[in-house]
């Protein structure tokens, strides 16, 4: 018998047939008895007071049965960051004050939409404008506007960390750079947009059907903010159309359709357009780094100095993480025995920004990897060899922040180092550019002050055997209902399809925090499979009675089969021990329960996964235009559970950080997003999507389910720094501000040019 | 003010009176319940969408209601026989060719035009027929592999 | 988006200085103007119509002298809301004159103009591009607003 | 959110126009709708009466002749001229613009027409059809007419179309021998609109290789799709070298007059028109010798 007989297999997602029929029911499909239909009214300036807001006419509308405005909220503020009141600083509905284009003022609950919307037109807002300020570095000038009381300078989040002694070890060093970067804003153009369901009862029990990362963060935030009990709000999410990180904080959609629900006892459903996604839901963080980078001639890196400024926009959000996770990340994957990291988040009256697939990574791997590779240049070393020379380890410990596992980075730059030389000699104007990278498996910081475990998994069993799984865990397309079954069915050794998973319902589900961070495979994957062996420890205690086993032996359940470890010939059916253990026990039903918590597993991460990939691009040195022509990706994620969703990641991260170097941006004028529509905001489409391999590495991670850990975000780390190595080593020339455009090449060309003249 | 429409939808006749200005997307998805067919954008740039009108694909969301007066349209709704699934179903489940789900049935329709016009495509072709819609989750390229196995007969439709 | 530009007149500094703050003199200049109405002395309504390809918009346009130092400096902020809707106009310009010689004077201008709504939505392309015609009709008016009357 | 608007569906052309003449203002006139459509969910277009021409057959036709050329009603999908023998055997450039024109679907329901009355001065059809010196036919209830393509063009999505008249046909003249036309456009995700597009046609005199006639095209480098004639000039007449093509390149980025946004600066788009009228002409010659 091979060692696992669920996981590692390439099976299809239990999610899948009702996807590919087009019978899966999303948020954005629901429609209940007695529905109205919201609409929200949104600020035009980007800062401005509000003096008065006229809803007479727009209630006096054909069809609109109630208007709210910040009035009719309790006047609370709220964030994901709930730990620090501070930082709580979004009403959702302004009572005083808007603080971007696309703050929310008022929401209409119609019987149409086209009412909602007709009668959006009809509220008058007053205005008083006040002066505002876009640029982060503008903000933090004394004469800048402030944007949120009592906040000096605009300066929203501070963040260092340091070890070693780093200004002693630049003076030991024999060569230092110092370099600027710029890392711009990124959409998540989740397909399907922000949408809820509300519906508050007559029983004064609120219900929500969300399209959301985390239901048990919306829960709790949404019970503070209504002043109801977290018992009395149950979030469910149906499928859920993306996340990319913009669904776990409470958005405009679920608080004003709860509340105008609350407000007319009828359910309430709003779906943000696709401009309001891209105008007034959050993005990626932009950033603006310097870095100063020491090392000896060799190539060992002494010391690394950081700054960064982050465009916060107007509100806290996830930009607190972000801030944090740039910090450290900034030092990935190497070992820096001297490090120091200051970040700064400003406010700005612009659209919050915060959370994307990576958090504040992708960007320090680009500004990371792009200076490595301008030092191994410097030094004439070889960008794999310095990468080599300077890589963390299995067992490495980051001083003071986190400790290292398992680490297959080296076996991973080996089969990257082999590619490359595989393709040799390549044609002019092509180059391969390489970048490495790591993240984390979930975080360990308590922002949201949960009481609760991390992540938690019930596992029952019917009397026919079929097992239901409880988790709060919440699939938005990553495929975790999958990876969970599969995690379950193999620690109690049944097949896929004796699975049915029931998740990220809060009213039947144990609190989870939600897909972020990369966390579901390895937390909630820890608490299915305690829970799964805390369900088999009940099956087995009656089965070694029933087989009348000697206590020495091991008893085991695989392929639904109850045996003795060392004799596995000798055994009983699992269904059988299954009516036997209900029957033998009064009836009870047979419940395992799990959580998972991290403990003693330092400030970030429990694990770390780590990779080093290579882009290939040719340039068009008349117009600047490069073609993106493959990207070959080293990976190790410790054991592989889901290798067809590992594939799906690691692919769809491929399009979606490939166009954080390519394409993707969010141009502003004045605090006005340019274009906010997917016929003006570029993404990649089939036809410019390069070829991708993946070379898998093979590791195991102590921590984690059966050796795994995170195979997400990570993998949207690497792209844009290796595209950015890639156009150097083919043209020569490097661009310092993401995103890498045909027209930045090829000015910087013609400035290479000039130079050489 | 409301006009007739009459149009077969997956081969069923509908009569309908709707509002002129509504278009296709909501018809199908409101007024018959065919929720399978999505909307990701209202610019026709997304092609979840995206729906066969008269053996052609187009995005519903950009197409009246009443032009598709006496046509025929076939959704995702349409793709399977009872519970036999489509061979593009079929590979899409085998090669994991989505994720969210949001854009498959708009992506599978696409397909399902490329192949009905060209059941052999190279790569280069199958990748300008799903050109117009847009995934964000998967990279496209498990889509090209699970249309490049349909290419290749390893899904046959059952008798 | 900004424009920005600068050109002569031949008129003393003064007599630029009060046409400039003639009542409507700012307002008249914005293309599609249609009728203006002085509310104060700073303040001024106006009527624009403005039309690209099959859009059009009429806007309720409110400008505001905010800064005045006379015979040099001059701000003046406009708003403007669609009538249907459809989109707000904002537009920051100033006016500096410089005296090169007696009746020599050198008018330069920046307008910072800006558009949100839908009809920002529909196509920065296509609005960036009327903007900055409107812009440019602006200035040529005011130009020639100027020159007709500086020269009479 | 569209606005309720009172549905008019003609079957033919006698029809269409008399609603058309009777509602004027109050009015729009819908084919494919690809562009339109868009504007009226955002509520920036709000007719009274909308005219759904997409069923007026007579419309919708391609026909060729050795005297007359090419025929292309205004209501032919772009599909279909991708898709017709006729135009990939004598007008291959035509059928290669609209396979890289927007997405499929759009391609299956839009219409030619509906594509120049938009009057985008980004749209792929108009550079390709002023190189192949095509003329446009409209019709009201006063008569016909017929006007030189790159005279229709009058402004960022102003046509010369008058109020009461529809667009009825695209006349493409015979392709005179030894000539070439060829069209790329410049963008970064392939699909996408032109950042910048040119198209260029040129006709051999005979073997010799000497430039008889030669029209470049320029499209989303002005308000309108024009004509670079002062390029033109650098290559009618001679025999083309690669330095005369760079000329005209750069000629041709000096007549462009592109605006900046967010796609690209004023100055970008001037280095694209030099690269590509460069490039696409050193392309159409050598398919003019060829031919």
């Amino acid at each position: 018998m091979s060692k696992y007989s669920v996981i590692g297999k390439r099976v299809h997602r239990v999610d899948g047939p009702e996807k590919v029929t087009g019978s899966a029911k999303y948020t954005f499909d629901i429609v209940l008895h007695n529905m109205l239909y919201g609409k929200i009214l949104r600020s035009p300036y980007p800062h401005a007071r509000i003096v008065n807001i006229d809803t007479s006419q727009a209630e006096r509308l054909i069809g609109v049965k109630a208007v709210v405005t910040g009035k009719d909220t309790l006047g609370r503020k709220q964030s994901t960051w709930r730990r620090f009141p501070e930082l709580c600083d979004e009403e959702i509905l302004c009572r005083t004050k808007v603080r971007y284009i696309g703050d929310p003022v008022a929401a209409v609950a119609a019987i149409d939409e086209d009412t909602a919307e007709e009668a959006l037109d009809l509220i008058e807002v007053e205005y008083e404008l006040l002066p505002a300020v876009f640029d982060p570095m503008e903000a933090i000038k004394e004469e800048a506007p402030q944007i949120h009381e009592g906040v000096e300078l605009n300066i929203n989040v501070t963040r260092h960390i340091e070890w070693g002694d780093v200004d002693e070890a630049f003076k030991q060093c024999d060569y230092i750079r110092e370099d600027h970067f710029k890392c711009s804003s990124q959409a998540h153009v989740c397909m399907e947009t922000h949408c809820a369901v509300a519906s508050f009862g007559y029983d004064s029990k609120l219900t929500i059907w969300t399209s959301t990362q985390s239901s048990y963060y919306i829960q709790a935030l949404v019970a503070d903010m209504l002043g109801l009990r977290e018992g009395d709000v149950r979030v469910i999410k149906p499928h859920t159309g993306g996340g990319f990180g913009s669904k776990f904080e409470l958005d405009s959609a679920q608080f004003c359709a709860s509340l105008l629900s609350m407000k007319l006892c009828q359910p309430v459903k709003i779906v943000l357009s696709r401009e309001e996604e891209f105008t007034a839901t959050k993005r990626r963080t932009p950033m603006y780094y310097s870095v100063k980078l020491g090392a000896k001639k060799d190539g060992t890196m002494l010391a690394k100095e950081v700054r960064v400024i982050t465009e916060g926009g107007a509100y806290t959000g996830m930009g607190a993480t972000a801030l944090y996770l740039t910090g450290f990340f900034s030092s990935f994957p190497y070992k820096y025995p001297n490090y120091r990291y200051d970040g700064y988040r400003a406010y700005t009256n612009t659209a919050p920004a915060s959370a994307m697939r990576g958090f504040g990574a992708p960007q320090s791997t680009f500004v990371g990897e792009s200076q490595i590779d301008m030092l191994a240049e410097d030094l004439g070393i070889d960008p794999i060899e310095i990468r080599r020379k300077n890589g963390m380890t299995p067992d490495y410990e980051v001083p003071g922040q986190a400790h290292i596992q398992s680490c297959g980075l080296h076996q991973c730059l080996d089969k990257i180092d082999e590619h490359i030389k595989e393709r040799g000699e390549l044609p002019p104007n092509r180059g391969i550019g390489v970048s490495a990278y790591g993240f984390m498996s979930g975080g360990i910081f308590n922002w949201f002050d949960t009481p609760y475990a991390f992540s938690a998994a019930i596992v029952r069993i019917n009397i026919d055997g079929k097992v239901d799984l409880f988790t709060g865990a919440c699939d938005i397309g990553q495929g975790s209902d999958t990876t969970l079954s599969m995690i379950c069915a193999e620690e109690l050794g049944v097949h896929l399809d004796d699975i049915r998973i029931h998740a990220a319902d809060t009213g039947i589900c144990p609190a989870d925090l939600g897909a972020w961070g990369s966390r579901e495979t390895l937390m909630n994957g820890n608490a299915v499979k305690m829970a799964a062996a805390d369900a088999k420890r009940q099956l087995l205690e009656f089965a070694a009675a029933k087989l009348g086993a000697n206590i020495v032996y091991d008893m085991d359940i695989k392929d639904q089969w109850v045996h003795m470890v060392d004799r596995p010939e000798r055994g009983l059916s699992y269904f059988d021990i299954v009516k036997d253990t209900i029957r033998g026990r009064d009836g009870e039903t047979i419940i395992g329960r799990g959580h998972y918590t991290p403990h003693r597993k330092g400030m970030i991460s429990p694990a770390y996964s780590f990779g080093v990939q290579a882009a290939e691009v040719e340039v068009d040195t008349e117009t600047g235009k490069y073609k993106l022509i493959n990207v070959t990706t080293a990976h190790e994620s410790g054991t592989v559970i889901n290798p067809v969703g590992i594939e799906g990641q690691l692919e769809g991260a491929v399009m979606m950080a490939g166009g954080y170097g390519f394409c993707e941006d969010q141009p502003m004028d004045e605090g006005k997003i340019l274009n906010p529509s997917i016929a003006d905001y570029k993404l990649i489409r089939s036809l410019d999507m390069p070829e991708t391999k993946i070379l898998e590495v093979d590791t195991y991670e102590p921590e984690g389910p059966f050796g795994a850990k995170e195979a997400g975000e990570g993998l949207t780390n690497p792209t844009a720094g290796a595209i950015g190595n890639a156009v150097y080593k083919a043209v020569g020339v490097r661009i310092n501000d993401l995103p890498i455009t045909p027209e930045k090449v090829l000015k910087a060309l013609k400035e290479k040019k000039q130079q050489a003249e | 003010m409301k006009k007739e429409l009459r149009f077969t939808v997956n081969g069923q006749p509908y009569e309908l009176y709707i509002k002129p200005k509504t278009i296709l997307v909501e018809v199908l998805r409101a007024h018959l319940g065919l929720t399978g067919t999505k909307r990701g954008c209202d610019s026709s740039s997304c092609g979840a969408c995206t729906v066969i009108l008269n053996g052609m694909a187009v995005k519903s969301c950009s197409v009246l209601a009443l032009q598709a007066n006496g046509g025929e349209v076939l959704t995702v709704e349409g793709l399977a026989k009872g519970n036999e699934l489509h061979p593009l179903q079929k590979a899409f489940l085998d090669h994991g060719a989505f994720q969210c789900g949001f854009c498959t049935s708009g992506m599978l329709m696409s397909s399902k035009a490329l192949l009905d016009e060209n059941p052999n495509p190279t790569k280069e072709q199958i990748k300008e027929g799903i050109d117009g819609n847009i995934c964000r989750c998967t990279g496209y390229n498990s889509i090209i592999r699970a249309l490049t196995g349909v290419v290749k007969g390893e899904y046959k439709e059952e008798k | 988006m900004l424009i920005e530009g600068k050109f002569t007149l031949r008129a003393p500094i003064q007599e630029v200085w009060d046409f400039l703050l003639a009542p409507g003199t700012l307002a008249s200049c914005i293309p599609g103007a249609e009728k203006v109405e002085a509310i104060d002395d700073k303040t001024y309504e106006s009527v624009v119509k403005q039309k690209v390809g099959p859009i059009s918009v009429r806007l309720k346009f409110t400008t505001t002298l905010t800064d005045i130092d006379p015979p040099r400096h001059l701000k003046a902020i406009g708003r403007g809301a669609d009538i249907g809707k459809a989109g707000i106009f904002t537009q920051e310009t100033t006016v500096d004159l410089t005296k090169i010689s007696k009746d020599e004077v050198e008018v330069s201008y920046s307008s910072n103009v800006s558009i949100t709504g839908r009809l920002a939505t529909f196509g920065e392309r296509i609005m960036r591009a009327k903007a900055k015609t409107a812009g440019e009709e602006f200035t040529k008016n005011l130009q020639e607003k100027l020159k007709s009357r500086t020269a009479g | 959110m569209i606005r309720d608007f009172e549905y008019l569906t003609p079957k033919t052309l006698e029809e269409a126009l008399t609603l058309l003449d009777k509602y004027g203002d109050e009015c729009k006139v819908i084919a494919g709708g690809q562009s339109l459509l868009i504007l009226m969910k955002q509520g920036l277009v709000a007719p009274e009466y909308l005219i759904d021409i997409k069923g007026i057959t007579e419309l919708n036709y391609i026909k060729s002749d050795a005297k007359e050329g090419l025929r292309i009603g205004a209501l032919t999908p772009h599909r279909a001229i991708e898709k017709s023998p006729v135009v990939r055997n004598g007008f291959a450039v035509l059928a290669e613009m609209e396979n890289r024109l927007a997405s499929i679907q759009t391609r299956n329901w839009g219409t030619i027409g509906g594509n120049l009355c938009h009057g985008d001065p980004a749209g792929d059809p108009a550079p390709v059809l002023i190189a192949l010196n095509a003329n446009l036919k409209m019709a009201s209830l006063k008569g016909e007419r017929t006007t030189a393509i790159e005279d229709f063009f009058l402004d960022y999505f102003e046509t010369a179309l008058e109020p009461g008249e529809l667009l009825t046909e695209i006349q493409v003249p015979v392709v005179p021998p030894h000539t070439g036309t060829v069209y790329i456009k410049f963008n970064v995700i392939e699909s996408d609109l032109a950042t910048v597009g040119v198209a260029v046609s040129i006709t051999l005199g005979s073997s010799e290789g000497i430039c008889q006639d030669v029209r470049i095209a320029l499209g989303a480098a002005a308000s309108t799709p024009v004509r670079a004639k002062q390029a033109e000039a650098v290559l009618r007449g001679k025999k083309i070298t690669d330095n005369l093509l760079r000329e005209a390149g750069q000629i041709a980025s000096t007549e462009a007059e592109p605006i900046s946004d967010i796609y690209a600066s004023e100055e970008y788009r001037r280095e694209l028109v030099k690269v590509l009228v460069k490039r696409v002409s050193r392309e159409a010659l050598a398919r003019a010798k060829q031919a």
